[in-house]
Order: C-alpha cells, then structure tokens, then sequence
C-alpha cells in the first residue's frame, strides 16, 4: 500500500467514524432536535471525508470534481431539509 | 363493416405499412381529442372511420396476398419486435373499428353538449370520453397486431388504463368503486402475465412468438410460463372465479363506456390467451380440460346470478361472465379432432358477443333513460314503453342465446360441430345447458317488456323515433346479419389459420 | 486494500440498518423523516465507496442523482403539511 | 470475496426485511418512509448486481419522486376523510392471507425456475452487442430502447399519457388545506439547486448514448424540478395553463409516433431510422421524451387539470 493509501483510508476511517456516530446519535438522542444536531455531522463532515478519501483513492480530476458537486448538494439539500423539518416539528409539536 | 374488392384499390394503398398506421392513427387521434376538447367529437369519429377504412383495406389485402409481417425499424426477430396481420387478427381490427364506430355515434349522441345547463360531470364524460376510446382503440389494434409477449405485456397496460377510465368516466361513488377493483385486478392480470413473460426469457432467451412457437418441447419452465401467463389474462378476461370484479365495473359504467368494456376489452385478453394457446404453445390437454371446466363453472354460475339479480344492466354483465366462459370451452377442444372448427366457432362467437352486447347495453341505457331506472322488478308496471329500444335488446338477444340465423347461432354452432366431431358429449352438454340458461335468464326482460296486464293507466310508446335509438339497433341487427353474411369473414380467418399444416415440399 | 475498504461498506451498511430502527420507532413524523434523510446521506457515501470497490466510476452518476433528489420528500412532507391555528402568526 | 458475501446478505436481508415492515406498518406515514427507503436498498441491490441503468433508474424515480407522491396522496386523503373511519381501514385479515398464498406460490414458482432454466441462460445479448455498431449509439441499453425496440418505448410513452389522462379525468383541482409556505432558506436552495437539476437531466440525456442515463431518468430529475416549483408555489398552474400542459403531455406520444410517420414517409420501416443519422434521430426523439415525461410527472403530482379558481393563500 502507497502511503497516499494509507492516509485515504485513514480519511475513511475518520469518516465512517462520523456517520456511526450520526447514527448512535440518532438512536439515543432524546428529542427531533438533537436527533438534528447528530444527523448533521454525519451528513457534512462525514460525507466529506468519505469523498476526500475516495478522491485520493481514484486520483481522477473529473471523479474528484463530481466528488465535490455530490457532496456539495448532499450539504445544501440536508442543511435545507434539517431547516424544514426542525421548522415543521417546532410548529406542529412534534419537538418532544 | 365494408369488405372492400382488392382490385379496386390504388397501388398506394397495397403498398403502405397500414398495421403500423392502425395503431399509429388511433394514438394521434387520442392526443389531438386530448388537446382540442371542443372538436373531440369530429377527431373521434374520423379517427375511428379512418382506422375502419385502413382495417377493411388491410382484410382485403389479405384476402388477396396472404398474411403479413411489418418488421419495425427494420430489424428482424428476434432482435426486433414485428406486427404480424394473419386472418383472425384482421377479423378482429374490422369488427373492433366498427363495433367503434357505431358505440361512438351513440356515445356522440348521449354525451352531446348541452350548454349552460351541463352539469361539470356531464362535461367531464363529453370531454374525456374520446380520449379514453381511442387510447383503448390503439391499444386493441396493437395487441392484435403484436407478435411479441413482451409488446403484448405493454399494449395489454394501455388497453387496461384506458378501461378503467371508462369504466369510471360517470364519476358515481359506486363507479369509482368498481374502478378501483377493476384497476387492482388488472395491474394484478398483468404483473402475472409479466412474471409467465419473465421466465418465458429466462427459460428460451426469446419474446417473439414466431421464435417461442418453434419450441416443440414444453419443458417444466414453459409449462409454468404458460400457467402464469393465463392466469393473468384469465383475470382481465373476467374467468370464473376470477370475474369478481366485472360485474361492478360493466354495470356500474355510463352505457357506452359499457358497451366497449364488455364487447371489446375483454375479448382483448381473450384474443392473446387464445393466440398464445393455439399459435404459441403445445397446447397440454389437462390445462385445457381445466380451462373448459372454469368455463362451465362461468356459465352456471353467470346464468345463476343474471337470474337473480335485480338490476337491467346486473344482468347483462352476469350474462357477460356466462358467455366468456362458453367461448373458454374451445380450449379444451382445439387439441381434438374437430380442433379447427372449435375454434372458428369460437372466434365467430367472440365477434357475435363484441356486436350484440354492445347493442344490449346502449339499449339498456337508452331504456334506463326512458324509465329512470333498471329495476327489472318494476318493468312490467311501467306504462312507458321505449320500444325501440326494447327491439334493439331482443334482437341482440336472439344472438346471444344462438338462435338461427343469428351470428351467436353459426358461432354456437361451429363450436358443438368441433366438440361432437371429437366426440367430448361433456362439452356438448354443457354448451346446451348454457343455451337453455341464456334462455332463461334473457327471458326474464323480454317478458317485463311484453307483459302489459300489471300496468296502471294507458301505454306510452315513445311516439317519435330517436335517432339515439338507431345506434343499438343497428349493432343488433349486426349481431344478426354476421350470421348470414359469414362466408368473407370465414375465409378471411382461414387466411394464415394456424392449423393449416403447410404443405411439406419434397 | 479492497478488503479494508468492504470492511468500510459493510460497517456503513450495518449503520444503514441501525438508522432503520429510527425510521420503524419514529415516534414523530419529522422523526422518521430525519432517519430517512440520513440513510440517503449514507447511501450516497456507499455509492462513492462501491465505486472504487467495484471499480465502476458510473455509479457516481447515480450517486449524484441521490444528492439532487435528496430533499424533494422532506420539501414534500413539509409543504404538505398542517399548520396549526396558532401558528399563524 | 468473503466479505463481499457479508455484504450482499446483509443487503438482501434489509431489503427483504424492509418489504415486510413496510407492508406490517400500521401507520400509513411510517409505512411510506419504510417505502422511500426501501427504494435506496433496492438500488444498492441493482448495483451489485451490475444493473447501473435500473439503479439511475431507482434512484430518479424510486426513492425521491415516488415518497412526494406517495406523501401527498397520504396527507390528501387524509385531509379528506377526517373522521371517516373507512379511510384508515386495513383490508380484510382474508385478503391478506390470499395475497400472502399468492406470493408464496409465485415465490416457489421462481425458485423453481432457477433450478429449471438451462446454463448460461440463453438472452438476446449477443444478438444486441452484435448489431450495437449500427444502432447509432453505443450504450446498449439505449440502443434497445430506442431503437431495436422503439415501439416498446412507443407504447410505454402512451401508457404515461393514458395515465395522465385518466388523472385529470378523476382528480380535483380544489386545493384542500391551507399549507405552510417554506420561508427563505428554502428559496435558497431552490435558487441554487433548481438550474442545476436542470443542468443534470441534459446530462443524464446526454449521457443515455453511450453510458447508464437516458430519457427516462433525465425526464424524471426534470419532472423532481416541477414538483419543486409547485411544492414552493414558484409556479401556481391556472385555467389557462391546461392547453400548453396538454400539449407537453402529448408531446412524447406524438414526436414518437410522428417520428415513426417521418421513417414511413422516407420509405424505411416504422421507426427505422436512416442508420447515418440514426443517433440525431434518437437524440431527437429523446429529447421530447424527456420534456414530456418531467410534465407527466410533475402533472401527475399536481394531480388535477388546474382550476380556474384561485387557490387558497396560506398562512405565512
């Protein structure tokens, strides 16, 4: 394994480390609004570093840039969507 | 329908690729009524007289050179798929276009604009009515043309959609009801013949059924293929048992959408179990004795009801349930001896069935109209007599009991030939007994119309004629007529009769 | 490497299935909502990962598909919603 | 390959455990997102089982477009049948049982099949690779599509028509709650995200020639735009958008079928394309396909032809 290998799959690790937390996160949390606040770290971050280190695996420029569009519309639809749901549960009730 | 002479025709027209235009026609015609609601009714009729005018054009061609093969986009099966025109196909565009065009003149005359008094539903069944027709009629023709499962499981999905849309067009509660059984079953019939068409490929790698009649042996795989894929036309066909959603869907239908469910729709499904079972497949005689037997099971238990039940339009569709498994008789015959004259008389009584039940439902809509109901209890009391109607009805009833010289009557009687040449007396006993159940229950209207001692006060006979009540009329006296004019249409089926055995060249 | 990297997809996997538990028990609407919004984030990181496993570059496209679609149900479930009386305000 | 195997089961497990909670699910709600999600599963399964064009497919249509469906068919007929317990009714403990014996039969049937059919099971595959060169593109699924089996696709296309047919002969254009309106961070997003979606169905078009994409995916990201615009009441269709709405509606049928008039009328085979030009022809017809099927769509959301009367504003 090339060391650029090595630190994309440690990049992995760090980003499946996110999402296994976003989901515990999700599980234990106790309300819609923490619940949020876990799901956004595995949707940003997590997301991120999964890309990141797909990107260094392929070493493609044109992977790499869809990569990032992925992951940018991955960003603006879930902090979109967190917005709409938090909005939505505060109004309707359902926060607790 | 017009048997035009092939010597009359310009060269043109023997060269074009009118099983493509038949079904092309219908579909542009539906977008065109789609957009422009306002001359739908024009478009409509046109169309509908078109696609008839390149139908007969066709048989004719037929008549003269045999039977035909397009192969879209050029390409040859299997790789491509090919509309294939043999005699009971052209048979079955003719009679589909004309049967057509005689519910769509009626149906121009019941759904007609009546201004600032329409109410939105009424506007509704004006606007989307022939849409509806003509997606089914495009439907219908590319079904009969198909040579391909996989096209036929497609067109199989327009001609369904486009029925529930009929079936639903009057807006009742009671109709949406039905509707959505009818949908259920439907999308149910066709994800079963998509499952026979699935392993159909998986086990032989091909669609077209050129290819899939050439298999000789009927492995395990086939077998099953052939199961599923019956059991889902047997579900759109309304096969006893699996009719439970028919009569609802036929009953609770405005008259003329009534009339092409039950004339043409579920003779759709019907005309591929048919093609497939004698074409495509070995035919297996204890699947065909089963088939016979479901359809012995319909007609009892289609008579049965039809005499119970209360309503004009009940009956009618019950009657449909008995006649569908009468014609289901055929498969347990066309293995025998006298295979081909069953089928013959079981195609005659498939177009025997599409005219007189076309002309007995407009004309149970019309009397529904006259009284304000279909109660049969009531009929003998009423002193308004829509005689006409009543005409149209017995008429077409004479046709659907067989009596001679009717086209249910050469149907019948082809189908008894074909049974005692083969000597299955069961199925000759059957088909009488059916006769005699028809009898019956037929009876049952025709002497509420007849009986005049319960009425209170003097007779009212409609005193003008009704153009309205010209259409039924007209339908029944063609339910009658194709039995004496039935030599064309007997030669035309003949045309690629898929019990010729071609002759072996030394 | 492969190895590590299936070793990845079948924990994200298992992470998948754990965020189902989320969807079944709810108990709110917006609840369910959310785990299904995070299992669509983790299906498009499978995709990315499954594309170098599977050495299939084209599964990016669908990936991509994923993220540009990944908000119409929530829009969907919140435009449709009720709005109580005195939220209106 | 081990782990591989890990994988696929843990897939297959999810996938048919999925199937059964969601049919299980008491609550309509929980039972449409069990629905959404399935749909990922299943296209993670297409995936694996080296299927990219059903997976795009999966993904366009199943998961994202299906669940807005889905939900506001839900919230519709609940917004209707308040307190009408028939409503909510479960179907009959009998018909569960037929169903459940249906599909084990069919189940075993298939099971069956595996055993049955020979090895390597005969397909048109090489039949298709082999006449690939002269089909005017080079993906293959295309090239069925479009063009060995273009009367198929024909079909399918006039199958969507019926339905939109049948729908705005059933549906109700009355808009029958008072719903939210999204605020500012949604039109954000719809700003930003909207034209580029855009972007992405020509490139999913685009790409239908020699790569998994093509009309019906392009179309379905298209018609996810729509939906967009009418979730947001960026685009409030009126009485007098019925006609341009039926136009786009028909326009698959008829550039399909009038495609296939032009072929007859240069003297070749229904749809058979003069093989030179054979992939502008496609490029053509799918061009239409994809417009008409992204107004089927959002159409078919929407639910109704429009009315003339003004909807009901919302709140805030």
């Amino acid at each position: 394994m090339t060391p650029l290998e090595i630190l994309a799959i440690g990049i992995l690790f760090a980003g499946l480390g996110f999402f296994v937390a976003g989901t515990v996160g999700m599980l234990r949390f106790p309300d819609v609004f923490s619940r949020l606040h876990a799901l956004t770290k595995a949707d940003n971050l997590g997301l991120a570093l999964i890309a990141l280190g797909t990107a260094l695996l392929t070493a493609d420029t044109s992977v790499t840039l869809k990569l990032m569009l992925i992951w940018f519309f991955v960003v603006l639809a879930s902090a979109t969507s967190g917005h709409l749901i938090a909005r939505h549960a505060l109004r309707s009730g359902q926060g607790s | 329908m017009i048997w035009s002479d092939p010597s009359t025709m310009t060269p043109e027209i023997m060269t074009w690729d009118l099983p493509s235009l038949v079904v092309i026609l219908p579909l542009l015609a539906a977008v065109a009524a789609f957009l422009l609601p306002s001359a739908a009714v024009g478009i409509g009729l046109g169309a509908t007289a078109l696609v008839g005018a390149a139908s007969s054009a066709l048989a004719a061609r037929l008549l003269a050179s045999g039977p035909e093969i397009s192969h879209l986009g050029g390409w040859t099966v299997p790789l491509g798929i090919a509309l294939r025109v043999d005699g009971f196909a052209a048979l079955m565009l003719v009679t589909t276009a004309g049967i057509g065009m005689l519910v769509g003149l009626a149906a121009s005359r019941s759904f007609a604009a009546k201004g600032a008094t329409e109410a939105p539903a009424e506007e509704r069944q004006r606007l989307f009515f022939w849409p509806l027709w003509l997606l089914l009629l495009a439907g219908l023709n590319a079904l009969y043309l198909s040579s391909d499962v996989f096209n036929i499981y497609i067109s199989l999905e327009i001609l369904g959609l486009s029925a529930v849309g009929l079936a639903v067009l009057s807006g009742k509660a009671a109709a949406l009801r039905a509707g959505l059984t009818y949908l259920f079953a439907g999308l149910l019939g066709s994800l079963l013949f998509l499952l026979g068409v699935d392993y159909l490929y998986a086990a032989t790698g091909r669609v077209d059924l050129a290819s899939l009649g050439a298999i000789d042996e009927m492995t395990p795989a086939l077998s099953m293929a052939l199961v599923l894929m019956l059991a889902g036309l047997a579900i759109k066909t309304a096969l006893f048992p699996l009719h439970f959603w028919l009569p609802a869907a036929h009953s609770n239908a405005t008259a003329p959408a009534s009339a092409l469910l039950s004339a043409l729709v579920v003779k759709g499904s019907l005309y591929v179990a048919l093609r497939l079972w004698v074409d495509v497949f070995a035919p297996t005689a204890g699947l065909g004795t089963l088939i016979g037997l479901l359809g012995a099971g319909a007609i009892v238990w289609g008579s049965i009801q039809a005499m119970r039940v209360d309503r004009l339009k009940l009956l009618v569709a019950y009657s449909t349930v008995a006649q569908i498994g009468l014609i289901c008789l055929v498969f347990a015959l066309t293995d025998e001896i006298g295979g081909e004259t069953a089928w013959q008389g079981a195609v005659y009584l498939i177009l025997a069935h599409a005219a007189a039940k076309s002309a007995m439902f407009l004309a149970v809509g019309r009397i529904a109209e006259h009284l304000g109901h279909d109660s049969l209890e009531r009929l003998h009391r009423e002193p308004l007599r829509p005689g006409m109607a009543q005409v149209a009805f017995a008429l077409a009833a004479v046709s659907l009991i067989g009596l001679p010289p009717s086209a249910g009557f050469l149907g019948k009687w082809l189908l008894l030939e074909g049974a005692m040449r083969a000597d299955a007396w069961l199925w000759v006993g059957v088909m009488v007994l059916g006769t005699m159940l028809s009898v019956a229950y037929l009876m049952r209207p025709i002497s509420g119309f007849l009986r005049f001692d319960r009425v209170e006060g003097p007779v009212i006979m409609p005193s003008r004629l009704d153009a309205a009540d010209l259409w039924p009329l007209g339908l029944a006296v063609v339910a009658i007529a194709m039995g004496l004019l039935a030599a064309t249409p007997l030669s035309l089926l003949a045309v690629g009769s898929p019990f010729v055995v071609p002759e072996v060249v030394p | 490497m492969s190895e590590v990297l299936l070793l990845l997809m079948v924990v994200l996997l298992l992470t998948l299935l754990g965020g189902l538990v989320r969807v079944v028990r709810g108990p709110s609407e917006a609840d369910r909502m959310l785990a299904a919004q995070l299992l669509g984030t983790t299906t498009v990181a499978l995709l990315m990962l499954m594309s170098v496993a599977m050495a299939m570059p084209r599964l990016l496209d669908i990936a991509l598909v994923f993220a540009i679609l990944a908000a119409i149900a929530v829009v969907c479930f919140v435009a449709t919603g009720e709005v109580r009386d005195h939220d209106a305000t | 390959m081990l782990l591989w195997l890990v994988f696929d089961l843990v897939l297959i497990g999810a996938i048919v455990w999925l199937a059964w909670a969601a049919l299980a699910a008491r609550d309509g709600f929980e039972m449409i997102v069990l629905f959404m999600v399935l749909g990922l599963f299943v296209a993670l399964a297409w995936v694996r089982l080296q299927a990219p064009d059903v997976a795009l497919a999966e993904a366009a249509v199943g998961s994202g477009i299906t669940g807005a469906l889905l939900l506001k068919t839900w919230r519709h007929r609940r917004g209707r049948a308040a307190g009408d317990a028939a409503a909510d009714a479960r179907p009959s403990r009998a018909l569960g049982f037929g169903v459940m014996g249906l599909v084990t039969v069919l189940t075993g049937m298939l099971a069956a099949v595996l055993v049955l059919i020979p090895r390597p099971a005969p397909s048109l595959a090489e039949t298709v690779f082999a006449n690939l060169a002269v089909s005017g593109v080079d993906n293959p699924v295309t090239a069925v599509l479009l063009n060995f089996r273009a009367y198929d696709t024909l079909l399918e296309v006039v199958v969507l028509f019926a339905v939109v047919v049948v729908v705005w002969l059933l549906g109700d254009a009355e808009a029958d709650r008072r719903a939210p309106r999204l605020g500012s961070i949604f039109f954000g997003f719809a700003r930003l995200v909207l034209p580029v979606m855009v972007l992405i169905a020509g490139y999913l078009l685009w790409l239908g020639g020699f790569a998994p994409g093509g009309a019906f995916q392009a179309g379905a990201v298209l018609g996810a735009v729509g939906i967009v615009l009418l979730l947001g009441r960026l685009y409030t269709p009126t009485a007098a958008d019925r006609l341009p709405a039926r136009l786009v509606f028909g326009l698959g049928t008829v550039g399909f079928a009038g495609a296939g008039l032009a072929t007859l009328a240069l003297g070749n085979a229904f749809l058979g394309y003069p093989p030179e030009a054979a992939k502008t022809w496609i490029l053509v017809i799918e061009a239409m396909l994809t417009v008409s099927i992204a107004a089927t769509l959002a159409g078919l959301f929407f639910g109704a032809a429009p009315s003339g009367r003004p909807t009901r504003e919302s709140d805030r």
